[in-house]
């Protein structure tokens, strides 16, 4: 596996909150009818998750699944059980009518940690982020200053985001300059 | 002389001195102190020159209404012309120079000007400097622009950092004088969530100036009480230093947070704009005192009566030893009665009222100031500083009574509502008689998304005046904000004491009837050099538009924008045309309140992170080779790579030749990948491409084009049937995202019942074409179990299968003509397989090639570029692609469009291959010239250039280009323009220059 | 800066997650349509003072296209609706009569 | 008329300017006029000039339902410039410019007009060569432009960051003649010599509906009651859609809003236009100083006059990276104007459906510079009944046989 390198090779920042690029991850975007029986059967099937209420991420043993939009989800599970995970969605589905992709390489992930993550976020994308609004298990899909990103709040306050690897080094860039010393907000 | 008292100053640190320099001089304060009301402090009375008289002008005001005290601050990367001294909190090592002068601000050669002045009326230049022609641009103007302009342009790249914020409220409160502290308060009490904010570092705003007692307390003991109380409630958040600078449609709310301003040294951003969502905006903005038009009301020393009483009390600061008050309000006798309790004389009150003042007044005369009723001010004297006022009658032309010396003149003409929030959003206003005033007309709101008010005035930003109706007013303001945002609130307002006071008068000019001269020395706009004559003169003129006259005289287009001067002018222009004040209109107000920096408004968007700059997953190798790049959209790719003191074109033609001789790598992972499946995936590329695509077997690929519906050609590139349900379709660099969106906007709003996904899989991968008679070789040489051979992988086909160890799909096509594979593998793996693909080639001595390369390799075998022979006018019959538009289907996008009578006219310029005579270069942009000219004199031409390229192959310049009936004119010589007026002649022929029967790609 | 429900992921988005798409509910004339017919279809818009149907994608957010009905003189916000209809809901257009009776846009009303 | 001049302001000085008569007269409508222009803006305003100084038509009335100048003449960034790709652009604008260098001098009314230069930045290969090709156009054109290089784009804005991480200037073309005009003065200008001329212009007068007889115009209602005419000219930028729908047709235009700012002022520091067209932000120095700023259009309909914030928030961050210098200076002001955008976004100038009605409309982001081209070809237009060879190509029948004027060509980003 050494020749497979995430796009910033687990590349960090400490400022007020830890940024974090955190290597390659199996993510898969699946397609297709989300209140449908076949959906839910191939999600248990594929890593033994639920389907997500809308602008939710569940987690379960096999990895976690987020709802993208009314007819997309977005699949997390481990970078080398992607493939595995595609096949088992795709066979699960069958014959229904659905787009089962392996994204996992198109996507680079960070993890924000600290006691003001939201804070860093609240900088650089229009969402409210306060705890009542934004608190664990939700999941958004928006923009990070400008680009589209996507990122979820775990149990432990800590964010999770997505975005396209090519933009990678600009989001760990904005997110660090974020999360600069003396940038605490104090307000969220 | 301006002087620091040795009491008061509430807001001061008097343990704290704080050293600055103004104009090199070094001068001491106390952390606490404005800019202002430590230069004050100092005697630095006059602090800059007005626009276009070059005046002396000295403060006027305490707050963000000040249209004089502006300075150059700070050094290097951290300079900033027109810093507001009275905004400006002063901190230790503060350097500032004034503004506007030269040589010096004491000694100024612009103030000729000034002697000049009845030479130099509003609208002057208009009539004037128009002949000669050109004498405007290069007499005149430099002239004009010269003395204007204010503040130094910073020179050096700004060292200071800036963000911004996004903040959901229910409610905003904007100003955190008491009406904001009470109003906060109020909403809060509901659990709404309530954002306080304040433009200064203190809460309470000037009402502890004034004094009086809340529900039994001192105002001081109210203020720190209710401080205390929002404190308390989770759901209020204060901040101070924050302005809130505009409010935009649909609740959202600008606030403009200067965050290390008073601390330079500090970590962190300078500013932090806010964009807050709020259910509902308080504007708790408080008024701003109006000057009065006299003869001399601009001379230092002359200065808003409560400003005066705001650098006593705050700041200890006496800025005069002799202060005379003007005034037709009661609310200027506070400054008397403050002057006098600090010590200081205050021989008369001017009071333009006949009948003078209330209770107030009775105190003044108590203390033993002399009052005189129905009495203003003819002149004031003096140059740099007040010297003496001369004395007359309101009701007069101005014959001088008295004169009395002074050094400061506090003056006072009522107060107006800051209505500017309430206005950006369209909330109208209703002229106030009693107050002579405009304040918000409740009933005409400014409304939001759901067609409801969405801001609520609070305080004296309403119109109300004193301090129990302010506190009312705001209790009710907070309550009825929670109350729209869905909450419900219930508090009792606090009720404090007030003295009865007697009504103001309005007085536009003193005296009523000065003359032509008195007139030409009332100021209205102090900054942009604007008197009651100038007005008085536009509106004689026509110029009877209250927007005509402002736009005429400058009237309020300083940096102030019109805080003091507006009433005053519109009531000036209202008098002229005999019209009532309303009638004549009110002016618009923009955001920003006062001036936002423009490193607030980019945020954090500057240098590494002004745009995203998106990489592959080779971009490393590019950037280790000092490739030189070019920006493609967001991405950028390299144009080529130099090798040591080679130029770019001797690096195109090695890439080149290498190329069609060995072997050549490009990274094309930019290309757009989107995915198309499902039963009705056929019928759906049918619609998007111009070919029949629905016919191509799996494992197959086939070139396309698509349209826009406009008949267009939009986008080409190469569709893989993966199975019967599933295309893969590759896009242009710049077009993976807007292709992708293409489809979803047809398959959501148009064909929603067909059933085909899409997925946008550009980035999954790392694509490399793999070019030249060796790439065969390379390929094979990494081993893995893909036939790549002529036979196993045929021209136009694709396949997946391991290449060495990589999982790869490599796809049989060519852009240049060559041998090529295009080969694509997991983006994670792309710069392994990149350096795997290098050590095979090592042998063959590949080498990575650019964009320039590809341009020209393409041009050579006549392949049209999107971009280059397209530019959103051509459409495909243009480029001879009749081949590739399918004459089978009855629709396609696009289609229809390309039957209207000018599209399908032949009539048009088409695709040929052009060969100068003497094998230059074409150059870029040219045009074949026809004969004669148009009606409207410009040269006729027959076509032009699309692509030109010196071409390493065949050693000569090759271009391609549209020409009028083109194909049917091949051998015909052209003349192409040249910018110097020469031209080159090109003979027409075959677009396809370099191996026309395509045997080196199908090998 | 407009902010607008999206009617598929809920979410109450500002402008800058969304993209304006154009005048609603045209309808598309292909190949055998007139000349006339496909310059309207092409060119010719409502841009109506007052009530207006209009496209938007939640490009930064779920992806998806959507209808809103807007006053182009206001801009309060009547309604999102789905991207899957050919024209406006009855509750929005009920909706639109209360605020702006006698209101006409196109073959609505 | 009395004419301006150095000398009559000091004849006035002596007496206080009490002397001064106004510069437009302000009269009652009259019941029937030759032709009647709706909007005085600068291309009404323009279009009854040349109509008079033309064609002798000078029974003539501007209707105005605001102030005079009110609309996008006295909103937009003052540019004037003609280096346009396409063929008809370039000679309406080029038209436009020439009669600006002598508009002054003509009016007997100071416009400003300042060929400081205009330059139009190149910071991407596929901008060389679409300025490339500009500039080819354009010396066939007969206007002058030339493609600079960095270097001579440094020297020209000593300001500029052509260094710039992201986006390197590679170049620029450069309109030597293009430059800077006082808005507000070219309508006031226009204005003043019209009512000299004995032209009526007609402030806050709303026209409320049009009508016709037999498919030809004979009047207009208005909130001054009913005026006939002949002929009627709808010139009226942010307001055409809703006048062609007084008028029985529909535009093939949209309306929405455009925005500028300006700083505070500084002293000169930048003595010519900088356009960035792929950051999407343009700016000039006003002769008081201001930093005078554009961008580009809101995307959706919109007829408040406010934009939203983020596209000058975009704008900003521009032209803070293409000038690092602005970094520190502030805005003073942000405000918006309602455009025309046509399905080309180039104007129509031409018939319309209705007989005797004639319009101008849907500049766009272009009107400003055009003032004196697009009033010429207006003129012409409603003198003869027949476009002539400024408007020929202008007419909407473009729109149904597919015939653009396309001057967006350069924008293309592919491969």
């Amino acid at each position: 596996m050494s020749k497979v390198v995430s796009a910033l090779n687990h590349t960090k920042a400490h400022g007020f909150v830890k940024v974090e690029e955190t290597g390659v991850h199996g993510m898969i975007t699946v397609r297709g009818d989300l209140a449908s029986k076949e959906m839910a059967a191939a999600l248990k099937a594929a890593i033994g998750a639920d389907v997500p209420d809308v602008r939710q991420i569940v987690h379960a043993d096999g990895g976690a699944v987020a709802w993208m939009s009314p007819d997309e989800l977005l699949v997390m599970t481990a970078y080398d059980q992607a493939n595995d995970t595609v096949a088992k969605l795709t066979e699960a589905l069958g014959s229904v009518h659905a787009l089962v992709a392996n994204v996992s390489d198109a996507r680079a992930v960070f993890r924000l940690s600290g006691e003001n993550a939201r804070e860093v976020l609240a900088k650089v994308a229009p969402v409210d982020l306060s705890t009542e609004a934004f608190g664990a298990g939700s999941f958004r899909r928006s923009r990070i200053a400008q680009v589209a990103a996507a990122f979820w709040c775990n149990e432990d306050n800590s964010f999770e985001l997505v975005c396209f690897r090519s933009v990678a080094q600009y989001v760990f860039d904005v997110l660090k300059v974020s999360a600069e010393e003396g940038g605490e907000v104090g307000f969220l | 002389m301006s002087t620091r008292l040795a009491t008061g100053g509430r807001l001061l640190n008097k343990s704290k001195a704080v050293e600055f320099t103004f104009n090199g001089k070094r001068l001491n304060g106390f952390e606490g102190d404005t800019l202002a009301s430590a230069l004050l402090a100092n005697d630095q009375m006059m602090i800059g020159r007005s626009f276009k008289y070059h005046r002396p002008r000295g403060v006027v005001a305490s707050g963000a209404e000040e249209p004089n005290g502006l300075v150059n601050m700070g050094e290097g990367g951290k300079f900033e012309p027109n810093q507001r001294v009275t905004t400006t909190e002063l901190f230790d090592g503060l350097t500032c120079t004034s503004q506007n002068h030269w040589p010096s601000l004491e000694y100024d050669v612009g103030v000729l000007n000034n002697y000049a002045a009845r030479f130099l009326p509003a609208g002057f230049y208009y009539k004037t400097f128009m002949a000669p022609a050109a004498a405007w641009k290069h007499v005149f103007e430099p002239i004009v622009r010269h003395s204007a302009g204010l503040g130094k342009a910073p020179k050096d790249r700004d060292v200071d950092t800036y963000e911004h914020f996004y903040a959901f409220v229910d409610v905003v409160v904007v100003g955190g004088g008491v009406a904001g502290l009470q109003a906060a308060k109020a909403a809060g009490a509901s659990g709404a969530k309530v954002l306080l904010i304040e433009q200064t570092a203190h809460w309470g705003g000037r009402a502890p100036v004034d004094g009086g007692e809340i529900d039994g307390m001192p105002i001081e003991d109210y203020i720190a009480s209710t401080i205390n109380d929002l404190k308390a409630m989770d759901n209020v958040t204060m901040r101070n230093r924050m302005m809130g600078s505009g409010v935009y449609d649909h609740g959202y709310v600008m606030g403009y947070e200067r965050v290390t301003d008073h601390a330079p040294r500090a970590a962190g951003p300078r500013h932090r704009l806010w964009r807050i969502r709020a259910k509902q905006v308080v504007t708790a903005t408080g008024a701003i005192e109006r000057p009065l038009s006299f003869a001399g009301n601009d001379i230092p020393g002359v200065m808003l009566a409560a400003a005066l009483r705001d650098y006593v009390v705050d700041y200890g600061v006496s800025v005069g030893d002799r202060t005379v008050v003007v005034t037709n309000n009661d609310d200027a006798y506070r400054t008397a009665i403050a002057l006098k309790n600090a010590g200081l004389e205050v021989p008369v009150v001017l009071d333009a009222r006949a009948s003078g003042g209330g209770a107030l007044a009775d105190q003044a005369k108590a203390l033993g100031i002399r009052v005189e009723n129905g009495k203003g001010i003819a002149k004031v004297k003096g140059g740099k500083r007040v010297t003496s006022v001369a004395i007359c009658a309101q009701a007069g032309e101005g014959s001088v009574l008295e004169e009395i010396k002074c050094d400061a003149v506090a003056m006072s003409g009522g107060w107006s509502p800051v209505v500017h929030l309430w206005s950006h959003c369209g909330g109208k206003l209703i002229w106030d008689d009693a107050q002579a005033h405009f304040r918000p007309d409740a009933s005409r709101a400014p409304t939001g998304a759901d067609g409801q008010g969405f801001v609520i005035p609070a305080g004296s930003a309403n119109g109300p005046f004193g301090l129990n109706a302010v506190l009312a007013d705001a209790n009710a303001a907070g309550l009825a904000a929670a109350n729209a945002a869905g909450f419900t609130a219930e508090l009792e307002a606090p009720v404090a004491t007030d003295l009865p006071e007697a009504a103001m008068e309005p007085v536009w000019l003193m005296p009523q009837g000065a003359g032509p001269k008195l007139r030409m020395k009332a100021w209205l706009d102090y900054q942009n050099d604007v008197k009651v004559s100038d007005v008085r003169l536009a509106a004689q003129e026509g110029y009877e538009s209250v927007e005509h006259t402002k736009r005429y005289t400058t009237l309020g287009m300083a940096t102030d924008q019109g805080k003091l001067s507006n009433i005053n002018g519109l009531a000036t222009l209202a008098g002229q045309l005999n019209a009532p004040i309303p009638a004549v209109g009110t002016t618009t107000f923009r955001p920003p309140y006062t001036p936002i920096s423009f490193g607030a408004i980019a945020g954090e968007a500057r240098d590494a992170v002004f745009q995203p700059l998106r990489r592959t997953p080779i971009h490393d190798y590019h950037e280790d080779q000092k490739a030189f790049f070019e920006p493609v959209g967001q991405w950028r790719r390299p144009y080529c790579f130099p090798r040591n003191g080679e130029t770019h074109a001797a690096a195109v033609k090695r890439e080149i030749l290498q190329t069609r001789n060995s072997v050549g790598l490009l990274d094309a992972s930019t290309l757009g990948k989107i995915i198309v499946k499902g039963p009705d995936a056929g019928k759906f590329v049918d619609m998007l491409y111009t070919n029949m695509m629905s016919t191509l077997k799996p494992g197959k690929c086939r070139y396309g084009l698509m349209c826009s519906e406009n008949g267009f050609l939009s986008d080409d590139g190469v569709v893989a049937r993966i199975d019967e349900d599933t295309f893969l379709c590759h896009t242009t660099t710049g077009g993976a995202e807007r292709i992708h969106g293409w489809m979803e906007d047809w398959l959501q709003c148009e064909w929603w019942d067909w059933d085909v996904y899409t997925a946008n899989v550009t980035e999954q991968y790392a694509q490399i074409a793999v070019v030249g008679p060796n790439a065969r070789k390379v390929i094979e040489k990494l081993g893995g179990d893909m036939d790549v051979s002529k036979e196993g992988l045929a021209f136009m086909e694709w396949k997946d299968g391991k290449i060495g160890d990589f999982d790869a799909r490599a796809y049989r096509i060519s852009f240049s003509g060559e041998l090529s594979y295009e080969i694509a593998v997991p983006a994670s793996q792309g710069r392994a397989f990149w350096d795997a693909l290098m050590e095979a080639g090592a042998e063959f001595d590949i080498m990575p090639y650019g964009t320039e390369a590809l341009h020209v390799m393409r041009a050579e075998k006549g392949f049209i570029m999107i971009g280059d022979e397209t530019d959103g006018t051509v459409i495909p019959q243009d480029l001879g692609l009749n081949w590739a538009i399918s004459k089978k289907k009855e629709d396609f996008l696009g289609k229809r469009a390309q039957l209207r009578t000018h599209m399908a006219d032949p009539n048009r310029w088409k695709l040929v291959g052009l060969e100068t005579l003497d094998r230059s270069v074409i150059p870029d942009g040219s045009y074949a010239i026809a004969a004669g000219e148009n009606a409207n004199g410009q040269r006729n031409t027959q076509g032009r250039v699309t692509s030109t390229y010196y071409s390493p192959t065949m050693d000569r310049g090759i271009a391609m280009g549209l020409v009028h009936y083109g194909p049917e004119r091949m051998g015909e010589v052209l003349e192409f323009n040249k910018v110097d007026g020469t031209t080159v002649q090109a003979k027409i022929v075959d677009p396809v220059f370099y191996d026309k029967d395509g045997e080196k790609q199908n090998v | 800066m407009l902010i607008l429900e999206c009617p598929y992921c809920g979410v109450h988005a500002e402008e800058t997650e969304l993209h304006a798409e154009g005048e609603a509910h045209l309808k598309r004339f292909g190949p055998g349509s007139s000349d006339d017919d496909f310059e309207t279809y092409m060119f010719m818009r409502e841009n109506p003072k007052g009530v207006h149907f209009e496209r938007w994608r939640h490009s930064n957010g779920c992806g998806k296209f959507f209808h809103a009905a807007r006053c182009t003189m206001t801009l309060e916000v009547f309604g999102t609706y789905s991207a899957q209809t050919l024209e406006p809901p009855k509750d929005i257009k009920d909706k639109i009569s209360a605020k702006r009776p006698g209101w006409s846009w196109g073959n609505f009303s | 008329m009395r004419r301006y001049s150095a000398f009559a302001i000091a004849r006035e000085a002596a007496r206080f300017h009490t002397g001064w008569e106004r510069a437009w007269r302000s009269p009652e409508p009259k019941k029937k006029y030759d032709v009647i222009i709706v909007g005085a803006g600068g291309h009404g305003l323009a279009t009854a000039f040349y109509l008079g100084k033309n064609f002798g038509i000078t029974n003539v009335a501007i209707i105005e339902k605001g102030w005079l100048g009110g609309g996008n003449t006295g909103r937009n960034t003052t540019i004037i410039r003609s280096n346009y790709l396409q063929d008809p652009s370039a000679a309406i604008y080029e038209k436009a410019r020439s009669l600006y260098e002598t508009m002054s001098q003509d009016l007997n009314y100071n416009v400003m007009f300042s060929p400081r230069g205009v330059i139009m930045l190149a910071q991407t290969q596929a901008e060389i060569r679409g300025y490339e090709r500009t500039a080819h156009a354009n010396a066939l054109q007969g206007v002058k432009t030339e493609f600079i290089d960095p270097e001579r784009v440094k020297e020209l804005v000593p300001i500029i960051n052509i260094d710039g991480p992201r986006y390197p200037v590679l170049g620029g073309l450069w309109q030597e003649r293009g430059g800077t005009g006082r808005h507000d003065a070219v309508a006031w200008g226009y204005a003043r010599a019209c009512s000299d001329m004995g032209m009526d212009i007609i402030q806050k007068c709303e026209v409320t509906g049009v009508r016709q007889e037999g498919g030809n115009v004979v009047g207009v209602d208005t909130t001054k009651g009913p005026i006939d005419c002949d002929k009627l000219g709808l010139v009226v930028a942010g307001n055409s859609g809703d006048l062609a729908n007084m008028a029985g047709f529909r535009l093939p235009m949209e309306s929405v809003a455009l925005q500028a700012l300006v700083s505070e002022p500084i002293k000169p520091c930048m003595d010519v236009v900088v356009m960035a067209n792929t950051v999407h932000g343009y700016m000039s120095q006003s002769d008081k100083g201001e930093m005078v700023i554009g961008g580009g259009t809101d995307g959706f309909n919109n007829y408040t006059q406010r934009g939203s914030f983020h596209h000058v928030e975009e704008t900003v961050r521009a032209l803070v990276e293409t000038f690092p210098m602005v970094s520190r200076l502030k805005m003073l002001r942000q405000w918006g104007g309602i455009v025309d955008v046509t399905g080309d976004r180039s104007p129509v100038i031409g018939k319309t459906p209705l007989g005797n009605c004639f319009i101008n409309a849907g500049w766009g982001t272009g009107g400003f510079k055009a003032i004196p081209g697009g009033g010429w070809a207006t003129a012409e237009l409603i003198a003869k009944g027949e476009p002539g060879p400024l408007s020929a190509e202008f007419g909407m029948n473009r729109f149904i046989e597919g015939r653009f004027i396309d001057e967006s060509v350069a924008a293309g980003v592919a491969h």
